[in-house]
């Protein structure tokens, strides 16, 4: 109807009330019939000052708060925040830690990547199943945190130097039960959604990214890879030892919201094998080193950055030889790729909008912190 | 017992409420609301005189109201895509301010 | 016509034995004026009560939700009663006591009004169903008119429900299903024009009775008008994959963003109502009505169409849970772009037949060597149409490329290749 | 015509075609009255289900109710909130006693006039109009389909802005 009939440009909100927000986030489309003409992201509903209160707290104090900045993957936000202040005290992290780190990275990652994959699909308007099936399995991936750590989203596993606890006895035995299924999901989600024409007419060419955008704007993650960048920090700037575990990375074709689906879900793929493989050359030997309660690193900074579920996470401490930090802070995925949310949003249609929008697979705790 | 006045009745009660409409209404959209309603009210009187008629031709009324309903949805696309067009250019579609000729 | 064999009250294959003799006992104590008001408000309310209103508490709502559930790896409701079948009534229930909020700056009266615009429409619609040989409570000669005439009415409640909100989400909704009703009736009416021309009735017991006299259903005479007004009519619906007014991804509710309580209800209930409607409408039509080759005289012909009624309902509950949603543009370009030529080559194809019909001598097996002419040409009519619009299926990769190390940009090579 | 069933529907069918044309007079707001336009359609499709029209009825329905309403709905809808009162001009003390004029000369033929009427139903069908238009008013028939036809594009030029001249619109979204 906008076609034919000139209506007035008016605004309306998306959030941050909205089922396809992810959170409490806004953003302020103006519109010209369905057409999106502008987009203005308001950001600040979720803001609980982290970095400034991680300022107060010990190191170690610190690592329930990285739990609760990306809560769909709270193992990859510990790991982050161990890797940078192992990276500032120089402490070494015996070899049975860094493969359950792994570990327990790579199914955080699976489990994000259920959640990510089946709400675009929600977006999409395949009114939940494909995220119904895609939570039955990452209901088992948080069960196994649960025996593992004691908490299914918040874990506060990592330790500096390590992990909290050693693994359960039955911990083998039920990971591999998950991967079977699992990858029968996965086939499932992309039998129902990949080859779906009604799929294909809303996610292909939608919300697209050329790679220059996509290295301009530093995304990282999904997002980069999406655009058809090879680039992940488990392969370039490999820790805890990825560079001894065989995967690849996906990329994808042309950056569209198609692409950035397909590569999620590869992904998951992937980390199987390296779920797979992990277990298969489990060291012995202790989990964690002994690092004293109040730590006080030497003055200098630090900034140590993994592949997390979203993108590069990365985290940046300073320390002036004080039991806390003198500087904390977050480099967080999500925020960085919803900056481009207005190139892939303004032009097209609301519709196109929220799948632009479900595709960046946004945490609002993270980005809001 | 109800008889052919009865329907002519009703017919010219709804001309006459339409023809009001039209004559005094200062929106274009509710000029066009008072017209369709006088045809409504043809198309009444022509199927009550076709119901009661007695000669041959009993059909004539019907078609005669396919007709009219024909031309009044044609009518009615036109109409409002001039009030459209009116009011894109002019910002009104009042009637009484559409005296473009007058000035 | 086969008629069943018995004029008993008592023989339930028949419920039209049943309501005559309640109606000549009313005849018989009443005056004529208060039997001609009484029966068919008894009829009506009798079939309201044995089918749609089962139907829609214990199908639309229990069975719905039972069975997303099931696809959606999920119990559905399983806590009221047994089975969780008194579901229905603890939601109607909660939505009774809730409050119906209108919000300040909303049209309070028309706000208040489009529900009963609503539902009124949904009632009627069921006056001109056969649900058996004689069991059409109103034998309208124009009844398939009535249909798409009051199936065209709801759109203008919920028109008046998005407007009358004064809601921006609920404004696009109505503006959406203005827009996509519009656009689906032309081919809708188009292909039910199909089916007058081929049947030459325009009276759904009458096309029911051509398809029981010819032996063959109406979907297997005219696939392609069947897929148009499937599609369509799911269109029209307001059903996934073309739920786009209720986008609940998108715009919140559509028209329904402002509503609560049992105004609310009403219109959750009556869509279901009107998706019964629209699958007991093309039951009769295309799936042959009460009839089943012979099996109606064993089988209580209303329980044939009941469960055909509810096949369709079920195909319509499956896709809600299969497919994602499509644009809207894609929907209009959809409704104009390809089912209306379909639809306007299906009536130019079944006209051109029922002239050969009337002139030919072959009586009623032609409609076989209709259908073989009818089925294949269809397909071609769909194949050569989408290639003619320029849509070519083309391989697109479903699984990304794999590189084995980080280095920045990989150009795509090829990229019908696709895949690893 | 003289069973109690059609007297009561043709009385309640007055009352409520007239009392829905007058609420299309008087609501001040432009929606409002749309909807009373719409519940005098329909009352004027009961009449003509009374006279054994139902054809006719239905069609009024499909078109009055389902096309032309939604389309005059449409056209509020889409224009600025301004133009949304239904007010009258100072011509309406003339209309109304225009109105009422006719309505008196109007009522005393249709009384003073002895009808040469027949009671009994010509059972007129769908089937016999559609002979009818293809026979007798073939003509017409077929200028009418022309008229649409000229309405409809007409209709798309009248609303087609300028700018949009150079774009790939697609015409088919009407």
């Amino acid at each position: 109807m906008s076609e034919i009939v000139q209506s007035e440009p008016f605004v309306m909100n998306i959030g941050p009330q909205h089922p396809s927000t992810h959170g409490v986030f806004r953003v302020k489309a103006t519109v010209d019939g369905e057409r999106v003409v502008d987009a203005e992201m308001v950001l600040g509903y979720l803001h609980r000052s982290m970095e400034k209160l991680a300022e107060e707290r010990t190191y170690t104090q610190n690592i329930p708060f990285t739990d609760r900045t990306d809560y769909l993957s709270s193992m990859s936000n510990n790991l982050g925040y161990c890797l940078a202040v192992e990276k500032l005290a120089g402490i070494e992290v015996p070899p049975r830690g860094q493969a359950i780190r792994v570990i327990m990275a790579e199914l955080q990652r699976l489990a994000s990547h259920c959640m990510g994959a089946g709400a675009f699909a929600n977006d999409t308007g395949a009114w939940q199943t494909p995220i119904m099936w895609f939570m039955r399995e990452r209901e088992k991936i948080l069960d196994i945190f649960e025996m593992t750590s004691g908490a299914r989203l918040t874990c506060n596993y990592m330790r500096i130097g390590g992990v909290a606890f050693d693994l359960p006895d039955d911990f083998e035995e039920h990971v591999r039960a998950l991967i079977g299924p699992l990858r029968e999901t996965i086939a499932d989600g992309e039998g129902l959604l990949s080859g779906n024409e009604i799929f294909l007419a809303r996610a292909r060419n939608v919300a697209v990214i050329p790679q220059e955008l996509a290295v301009n704007a530093s995304l990282s993650g999904p997002m980069l890879r999406g655009s058809g960048v090879a680039w992940d920090i488990r392969k370039a700037d490999p820790y805890c030892g990825y560079e001894q575990y065989d995967f690849d990375i996906p990329i994808g074709y042309q950056g569209d919201a198609y692409d950035r689906f397909i590569v999620r879900l590869e992904e998951m793929r992937q980390s199987l094998r390296i779920v797979e493989q992990a277990l298969e050359a489990l060291p012995g030997g202790p989990h964690s080193t002994e690092v004293p309660l109040a730590l006080r690193p030497p003055a200098g900074e630090a900034y140590a950055r993994i592949e997390s579920p979203r993108g590069e996470l990365g985290y940046y401490l300073v320390s002036d030889e004080g039991p806390s930090p003198y500087r904390f802070h977050i480099r967080p995925p999500s925020l960085i790729n919803l900056s481009v949310l207005k190139e892939m949003t303004v032009g097209g249609s609301i519709a196109d909008a929220i799948v632009a929008l479900g595709s960046i697979d946004i945490v609002v705790g993270e980005i809001d912190r | 017992m109800l008889t052919l006045e009865h329907f002519l009745t009703v017919g010219v009660l709804l001309f006459c409420l339409g023809l009001v409409i039209a004559l005094s209404k200062r929106n274009a959209i509710g000029v066009l609301m008072g017209i369709e309603l006088m045809l409504n009210s043809v198309n009444l009187t022509l199927i009550a005189f076709s119901r009661f008629s007695t000669g041959p031709a009993e059909i004539a009324g019907h078609a005669f109201v396919a007709f009219v309903i024909t031309v009044a949805a044609a009518e009615a696309a036109v109409a409002l895509a001039l009030a459209v067009a009116v009011y894109r250019s002019r910002q009104t579609v009042e009637v009484d301010q559409l005296d473009l000729l007058r000035s | 016509m086969p008629t069943l064999v018995t004029d008993h009250w008592y023989d339930f294959r028949d419920l039209s034995n049943l309501s005559r003799v309640i109606l000549e006992g009313i005849d018989k104590v009443a005056p004529y004026e208060l039997a001609y008001i009484v029966a068919p408000i008894i009829g009506f309310v009798a079939a309201f009560v044995i089918f749609v209103l089962p139907s829609q508490l214990f199908v639309g709502v229990y069975g719905e939700r039972r069975i997303i559930g099931r696809m959606q790896a999920r119990k559905g409701p399983n806590r009221v009663g047994p089975f969780g079948l008194l579901q229905p009534v603890a939601d109607a229930l909660k939505l009774l006591q809730k409050e119906a909020l209108t919000p300040t700056a909303a049209d309070k009266t028309l706000m208040w009004a489009a529900p009963v615009f609503f539902v009124a429409p949904a009632v009627l619609l069921f006056a001109v169903i056969p649900f058996g040989p004689r069991m059409v409570f109103a034998d309208v000669p124009a009844g398939l008119i009535f249909f798409i005439a009051v199936s065209g009415l709801p759109v203008l409640a919920a028109f008046i429900a998005g407007w009358s909100s004064n809601n921006k989400y609920s404004l696009f909704g109505a503006m959406r299903i203005v827009a996509m009703s519009i656009s689906y009736e032309v081919p809708l009416v188009l292909v039910l024009l199909c089916v007058v021309v081929f049947t030459n009735t325009m009276s759904l017991p009458g096309i029911v009775e051509f398809q029981v006299d010819s032996n063959l259903w109406l979907i297997f005479m005219q696939p392609l008008a069947f897929v148009v007004y499937f599609i369509a009519v799911s269109a029209e619906l307001n059903r996934t994959p073309t739920d786009i007014a209720e986008a609940e991804s998108e715009i919140v509710a559509g028209y329904l963003t402002e509503y609560s309580g049992m105004k609310w209800g009403l219109f959750y209930g009556m869509d279901i109502g009107y998706a019964l409607a629209a699958a007991a409408f093309a039951s009769t039509i295309f799936l042959g009505g009460w009839s089943m080759w012979g099996l109606e005289q064993w089988v209580p012909p209303w329980l044939l169409f009941i469960a055909k009624t509810h096949l369709f309902y079920f195909v319509f509950i499956w896709t809600r849970g299969t497919l994602p949603r499509l644009r809207i543009d894609q929907l209009m370009g959809f409704a104009w772009k390809f089912l209306l030529p379909l639809a306007v080559f299906n009536l130019f194809l079944v006209s051109l037949e029922r002239l050969w019909w009337n002139e030919s001598d072959l009586g009623g097996g032609i409609v076989f060597i209709i259908m073989a002419i009818n089925i294949p040409a269809s397909a071609i009519a769909v194949y050569l149409w989408a290639r003619f619009l320029g849509y070519k299926p083309e391989r697109i990769p479903t699984r990304p490329r794999l590189v084995r190390e980080a280095g920045g940009y990989v150009p795509v090579e090829d990229p019908a290749a696709g895949g690893q | 015509m003289d069973n109690a069933g059609v007297q009561i529907a043709f009385w309640v069918l007055s009352i409520l075609t007239l009392v829905a044309a007058g609420g299309v007079m008087v609501s001040r707001n432009l929606l409002h009255a749309v909807l009373f336009l719409i519940v005098a359609f329909i009352g004027v499709a009961g009449f003509f289900v009374l006279l054994s029209a139902e054809f006719i009825a239905m069609a009024q329905i499909v078109i009055y109710v389902g096309a032309i309403a939604v389309l005059i709905l449409f056209a509020i809808v889409l224009t600025p909130q301004s133009i949304r009162d239904n007010s009258e001009t100072a011509m309406v003390g003339p209309a109304i006693l225009l109105g009422v004029a006719l309505t008196a000369v109007f009522l005393f033929v249709i009384h003073d006039t002895t009808w040469a009427t027949d009671a009994t139903d010509p059972g007129l069908s769908a089937s016999d109009l559609g002979r009818a238009l293809l026979s007798t008013w073939v003509l017409p028939f077929e200028i009418a389909s022309v008229l649409l036809t000229a309405a409809l594009v007409g209709a798309i030029m009248l609303v087609r802005s300028e700018t949009e001249e150079s774009e790939d619109v697609p015409d088919a979204d009407a």
